[in-house]
């Protein structure tokens, strides 16, 4: 009843200080604040819950309980967090990016190609990659090698509808000024088109940076070796060992946040021109 | 041999509603030398007939060449320059940046672009703003960078859509004054689409007269205004005169009333 | 009638056919008893089913019962239909293996998710390291199928005797091609699919009566499931809900894991029990549990219904 | 329309030859592997018949997934369990459901953070967050936990597909919400209007084609939530349990007509939103 | 008492490049049923002070007062009408329904909307277009048609900022007539803001040129010409001196030169 209670007070005052902070004028500070307050809110409320409750650890460990766990076992984590997220998420979001990239240029080129590619494409990309993790894993092997399968599969069409999306996106007014210097088609391409498409390019490449972290630890539970983050999720829940599950998902959600963060960090300093950019 | 040279001219774009008559047997030649203003009612064409000078667009009949040869071949020897009815910068180059565009494309020299885009900058009065991005600056700075732009290469013939739409009555009067010195000076043949009675009456050596459904020309006037023009020389009878003219042909021709 | 709900290791097959053929002849409505059958899958953990009150009882393997036991969650045998292990360690001849001491150096596919402890206990009886080095083996975690094998990624795959064994067969290997190591040839056999409690909620003598009354109609079940194999067969494949399994495949198993239920009334042998708890102790340097634990198993159960 | 046609079937036809070569070069390896232990020797064209008529092939031919569909959709009572039209059923009242509830989370979530500034300011960065967690490690334990309060069957698979759903909705809306100028918003004002009156008269308006949009990102992702939500229910029925079970018996050619089917559900889910958007957007005078 | 009364106003934006002074120490008084344009080069705060009378816009010194009573007070009591730049119309609405938005907002009844609505599109001469969509109309009757809504309910006061700067000349005189028509039929109070010395000149009772930087008041001329004012009023030596003064002290403001 006392955790409860503690719970719902650290409610209160998380968002009290927050309303509060809210209505100050927008500065860095309260930016960074406000989304931290609101975290450590919820895990308080999490933690009373808890142990209010008294819900057993094997269905949710308190976060002190994760926090204990995750120093405890440090070396673990950063040996899954190499086997999954450098090895299999990297390479296979490097690439499939990079790959999507080029055949959009390729489709954008051809109008042939974008009419028919684009369709298929976007069916292709309607395919629930989940189905498609056991059959990567069973044509490119155990190790990171099919981790990065199935993040290519997952990244390319995201990626690839955006760049040509993006492409296309200058204005007609824009195009025509081109035509008026009599510029060629890589001259297009580079100071008009490549500039113009960048902001649905990071798009793609956020959307993307979400699902390259998903994709390497689903592929995980379907064979690996004995590491990697999906691997130690499922070993050990069979384990019950869900603290140490929740420490993984907890390295999981911070490298897709800060990789995510990275991203839009990027994106600000190429497309600071873009009007979305200055609020 | 005229500048441009238009015979006949038609234009039909094919929309869902049905074809749309954006010129109708539009015949008109431009000398060298000349500044022949367009005018007529939103929708008659103006644009249309300029973006055809420019092989932006394609007419369905009837002839024009530019410079004596066909308006695809004057473009690909970057024969004009032009100047859009918005501004139209990239934001994501600098206003130095945007002039620099062409000359990169038609492959200048490092030191020649600077100095012309030095040229340019004082020309329409930006000295000082080459470093700054479009959005930075107001409307009417944006559109006297896109001038510039235009008017950074060697192109003879200059195409103007409304260039001083955006811009209050006293900056449009100096470019006016302005442009009017450059044309002078540089003897450009400039074609220019307005919808002010009084800037086209200023400015021009003939003023082409239109009107819309299907857009044609209903009226040429060739000005008596000597070449040297004061900006009080529009509250002389002449000048008055003139304008009437063309205020009673705008008015034949509009669809309203 | 008083409410049951069984969760199940894994997926409907024949492996269970004792509790399908009690629910599909009645034998648990002789009992007044309103049995719910849920299906598990790769990803449930039937410990967390328990404990969370989404089950009553659950099919579990013995290992991951005790190591949950360790762990704080007291989890209860209340009887024991598989008598012996159909686990198996199956490789190809042509991969190089043709006894335990061609191990070293190879890649072998195991199951985890709580599965993995009678392979971690045999390989370190047989001192061979899991590390991946020269002088050990490299391990993979399995997926759900033998396609290691097949496709020539591993050595040696984890099988069951009435599964997935029959899976490589049937892929067009033939025996002859085969090298199968069992687990209880090994003495390595742990004891697999028994039923578990809480131990809290056994101390509530409605929950034990209902649980007498279960463990009674299951094993009448089993019985006749041994006794008509066929007919067993074709009641778990009326109860597959995903209608991915064949007649052929199903009646097989059933065949094979007769052989495993046959030598069991229901009761558990303490012997097994001891062997079983040995082998996990053996861990070597990382052992499954580390002390003999207590109260593990019941007969009460099993006492009042089977006699 | 038509002038795709072309393009659309030749990009097809060269997917389906590709198809076929891939499937002889991935399957060629385990034809040799029977042939070398049977010892019979291979000429090519026994090899390609071989690599396209495996019954557990890496990679089955089209024609193989085109026989399974065909005999599980066409040739299937819709009530059997062995029916792929039975399973897409149960997949798509899970997918709807979720779909639903994940629309509600997000349009809820985004008119929050649109009309609260705290909300405003705390919650984008955690719905991120929320989308970096692996789904499929918490599927798992969302089902386990809400059979503990007594919720299973449907809710649970659809509660996951709302997880993947809700994000895609929060973030088209919160822009669609924001989307009305300065000029309208100002416009509101000199009428006096009260908060709710610019919502229903001008935000949600406004916000139509972006809601759209999210709207088939969204049920996308409902779709793939609602399989992978079956996978941990213990591959009781639906798409997601074929695949499964396909998996677990190495049954390529089951997998494959399952994936084919759920990409055609997907398919036609988001073309059904399309036709809706459509008539709304044209009854609306916005296309 | 004055309609609208403003007292020292001064009005400081804060943006990131540094305060911006848009209004400094404005003091004007508009009588009933005055006619007053605001005229001045581009940025001169002129949308700022009209917005400022609206409460859209909150002075951080001086005061103002509309209808005796604060602007914020006077929004809410649905003092005025206001026309925005640019026509702002809702494409989900048709014209009628645009027409009718703050008629509901307002709480007006269904039958006294209809009659509205079809009182004040005959009035900008759209009657049969009220089921049409505004993108299927000119823009300049899309800005009739803004001018409509703003007219639909019953406000005294008529804040117009720039109502016609989208319109071609021979329009845009056609609409110039109908406004005067109607104000001199409703005696509505009007505060107007146009970048056009003709347009000014030919439609206030009072004209105020603005200056920039920062944003004052450099001249309040009070014109001479009758309430009766025939399009030709424009030709007359009288109006030609008022136009004459408006831009000297436009010229003399200016920043340009
Ligand atoms: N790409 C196009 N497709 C179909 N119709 C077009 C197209 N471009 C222009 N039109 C139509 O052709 C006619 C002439 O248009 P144009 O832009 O030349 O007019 P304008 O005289 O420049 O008008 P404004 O003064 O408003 O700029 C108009 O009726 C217009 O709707
Ligand atoms: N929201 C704002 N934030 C910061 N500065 C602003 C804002 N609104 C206007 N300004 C500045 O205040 C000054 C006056 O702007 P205002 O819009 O009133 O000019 P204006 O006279 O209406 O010009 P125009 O004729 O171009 O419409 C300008 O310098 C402008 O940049
Ligand atoms: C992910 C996963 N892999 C393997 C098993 C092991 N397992 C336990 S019972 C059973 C059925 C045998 O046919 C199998 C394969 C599991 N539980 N979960
Ligand atoms: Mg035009
Ligand atoms: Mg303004």
């Amino acid at each position: 009843m006392i955790w409860l209670v503690f719970a719902f007070a650290i409610w209160a005052l998380g968002w009290w200080i927050n309303a509060w902070l809210a209505a100050l004028p927008r500065t860095r500070l309260t930016r960074l604040a406000v989304p931290v307050i609101f975290g450590l809110t919820l895990i308080a409320v999490w933690e009373g819950i808890v142990h209010g409750l008294e819900i057993s650890p094997i269905l949710l460990p308190a976060p002190s309980m994760i926090a204990m766990r995750f120093v405890a076992s440090t070396a673990i984590l950063w040996e899954d967090f190499v086997q999954t997220v450098i090895k299999g998420a990297l390479s296979g979001y490097v690439l499939g990016c990079g790959t999507a990239f080029l055949v959009a240029i390729l489709v954008d080129r051809f109008d042939f190609l974008r009419r028919g590619l684009l369709p298929v494409g976007n069916f292709v990309a309607a395919l629930p990659v989940i189905g498609m993790a056991p059959i990567l894993v069973m044509w490119f092997g155990f190790d990171w090698q099919s981790k990065a399968a199935v993040v290519v599969v997952m990244v390319f069409f995201p990626m690839l509808v955006n760049t040509v999306q993006g492409l296309a996106d200058s204005s007609v007014m824009q195009r025509d000024l081109m035509r008026t210097y009599a510029a060629g088609y890589w001259m297009t391409l580079l100071k008009l088109r490549l500039p113009a498409a960048m902001p649905f390019v990071f798009n793609g490449l956020k959307i993307a940076s979400t699902l390259a972290l998903i994709g390497a630890i689903v592929a995980e539970f379907f064979g690996s070796p004995t590491r990697g983050m999906g691997f130690r999720i499922s070993t050990s829940v069979g384990q019950l060992a869900l603290d140490l599950v929740w420490a993984e998902i907890v390295v999981a959600a911070v490298v897709g946040s800060g990789f995510y963060g990275g991203i839009a960090l990027i994106e600000r300093a190429v497309t600071f021109w873009h009007p979305s950019q200055r609020h | 041999m005229s500048v441009i040279s238009a015979q006949h001219l038609d234009l039909t774009f094919q929309t869902n509603d049905g074809p749309v008559h954006a010129l109708r047997d539009v015949s008109l030649n431009i000398e060298k030398g000349e500044f022949v203003s367009f005018i007529g009612p939103s929708g008659c064409g103006k644009t249309t007939f300029l973006r055809c000078m420019a092989d932006l667009e394609h007419p369905t009949g009837g002839q024009i060449t530019v410079n004596g040869v066909s308006a695809a071949e004057a473009r690909k020897a970057r024969a004009y320059g032009y100047v859009f009815q918005a501004a139209g910068l990239y934001p994501w180059r600098t206003i130095g940046g945007n002039i620099r565009l062409p000359l990169e494309i038609m492959g200048y020299s490092k030191s020649d672009m600077d100095a012309r885009v030095e040229r340019v900058l004082e020309l329409v009065e930006l000295a000082g703003f080459e470093r700054k991005f479009p959005w930075q600056l107001s409307g009417g700075m944006q559109q006297r960078a896109s001038i510039a732009r235009a008017l950074s290469f060697d192109a003879d013939i200059l195409l103007m859509d409304e260039p001083f739409g955006a811009l209050d009555e006293i900056v449009r009067d100096h470019l006016n004054e302005q442009l009017l010195k450059l044309w002078a000076r540089t003897e450009k043949t400039i074609a220019f689409v307005t919808h002010s009675i009084p800037e086209a009456v200023y400015l021009s050596t003939k003023i082409v007269v239109m009107s819309p459904r299907p857009g044609r020309i209903t009226d040429i006037i060739d000005s008596p205004l000597p070449k040297e023009r004061p900006l009080d020389i529009r509250d002389t009878p002449a000048f008055l005169e003139v304008a009437h003219r063309v205020r009673e042909g705008l008015r034949a021709g509009h669809s309203h009333e | 009638a008083d409410d049951v709900t069984l969760q199940l290791k894994w997926v409907t097959q024949a492996q269970f056919a004792g509790y399908y053929v009690a629910l599909d002849k009645g034998f648990y409505e002789e009992e007044d008893l309103n049995v719910t059958i849920k299906p598990g899958g790769p990803d449930i953990a039937p410990t967390q089913v328990l404990v969370g009150g989404g089950a009553d009882v659950t099919v579990d393997w013995m290992p991951s019962a005790l190591a949950a036991r360790e762990k704080g969650l007291p989890m209860v045998n209340i009887a024991q239909p598989f008598k012996s292990s159909g686990m198996m360690l199956t490789c190809r001849k042509d991969a190089g293996i043709t006894s335990t001491d061609d191990f070293p150096g190879k890649t072998l596919g195991v199951w985890f998710f709580g599965n993995e402890f009678p392979f971690l206990s045999w390989m370190s009886k047989l001192d061979i390291p899991t590390d991946g080095s020269d002088q050990g083996v490299t391990v993979l975690k399995q997926g759900f199928n033998v396609d290691p094998l097949l496709q020539g990624q591993a050595a040696c795959v984890s099988t069951m005797t009435y599964n997935e064994y029959w899976q490589v067969i049937d892929a067009g290997l033939t025996p002859d091609d085969l090298t199968v190591f069992k687990y209880e040839e090994q003495g390595v056999a742990t004891l697999e699919d028994g039923l578990y409690v809480l131990e809290e909620n056994l101390a509530d003598p409605a929950f034990e009566d209902k649980m007498v009354r279960f463990v009674r109609a299951s094993m009448k079940g089993w019985k006749y499931a041994e006794a008509n194999p066929d007919e067993a067969a074709e009641i778990v494949l009326d109860n597959d809900a995903s209608g991915a399994q064949t007649e052929e495949h199903q009646k097989r198993m059933m065949g094979e894991v007769a052989k495993l239920t046959s030598g069991s009334n229901g009761a558990l042998d303490p012997a097994d029990y001891e062997r079983t708890v040995a082998s996990l102790l053996a861990g070597g340097s990382d052992p499954v549990i580390t002390k003999a634990p207590e109260g593990a198993w019941t007969h009460v159960i099993t006492d009042k219904a089977l006699n | 329309m038509s002038r795709s046609v072309l393009p659309v079937t030749t990009v097809v036809c060269a997917i389906f030859a590709l198809w076929y070569v891939a499937a002889i070069w991935l399957n060629a390896p385990w034809a040799y592997d029977k042939a070398t232990r049977t010892g019979e020797l291979l000429n090519a064209q026994s090899l390609i018949l071989d690599t396209w008529s495996q019954k557990k092939p890496k990679l089955p031919a089209p024609h193989q997934v085109a026989v399974e569909i065909w005999e599980t959709t066409v040739e299937k009572k819709i009530t059997s369990k062995r029916s792929l039209i039975y399973h897409s059923w149960i997949t798509l009242s899970a997918t709807l459901l979720g779909f639903a509830l994940g629309t509600g989370l997000g349009i809820a979530l985004a008119v929050g953070i649109v009309y609260n500034r705290t909300m405003d300011m705390s919650v984008m960065p955690w719905v991120i967050a929320s989308q970096t967690i692996p789904i499929l490690a918490i599927a798992p334990m969302i089902i386990v936990v809400l059979n503990a309060v007594g919720i299973s069957g449907l809710l649970p698979k659809a509660m996951i597909s709302m997880y993947l759903s809700f994000f895609p909705i929060v973030v088209g809306m919160v822009k669609g919400l924001r989307s009305p100028d300065a000029m309208q918003l100002d416009q509101m004002r000199t009428w006096n209007a009260s908060p709710s009156q610019t919502f229903w008269r001008l935000r949600l308006p406004s916000s139509m084609p972006y809601l759209f949009t999210s709207l088939k990102i969204g049920m996308a992702a409902s779709l793939v939530g609602a399989i992978v939500g079956e996978l941990p229910t213990g591959a009781i029925a639906g798409l997601g349990a074929r695949l499964l079970a396909g998996s677990y018996y190495g049954q390529t050619i089951q997998i494959w007509s399952a994936l084919i089917m759920a990409a055609a559900l997907a398919a036609s889910l988001v073309a059904l939103i399309g036709v809706i958007q459509r008539v709304t957007l044209k009854r609306m005078g916005m296309s």
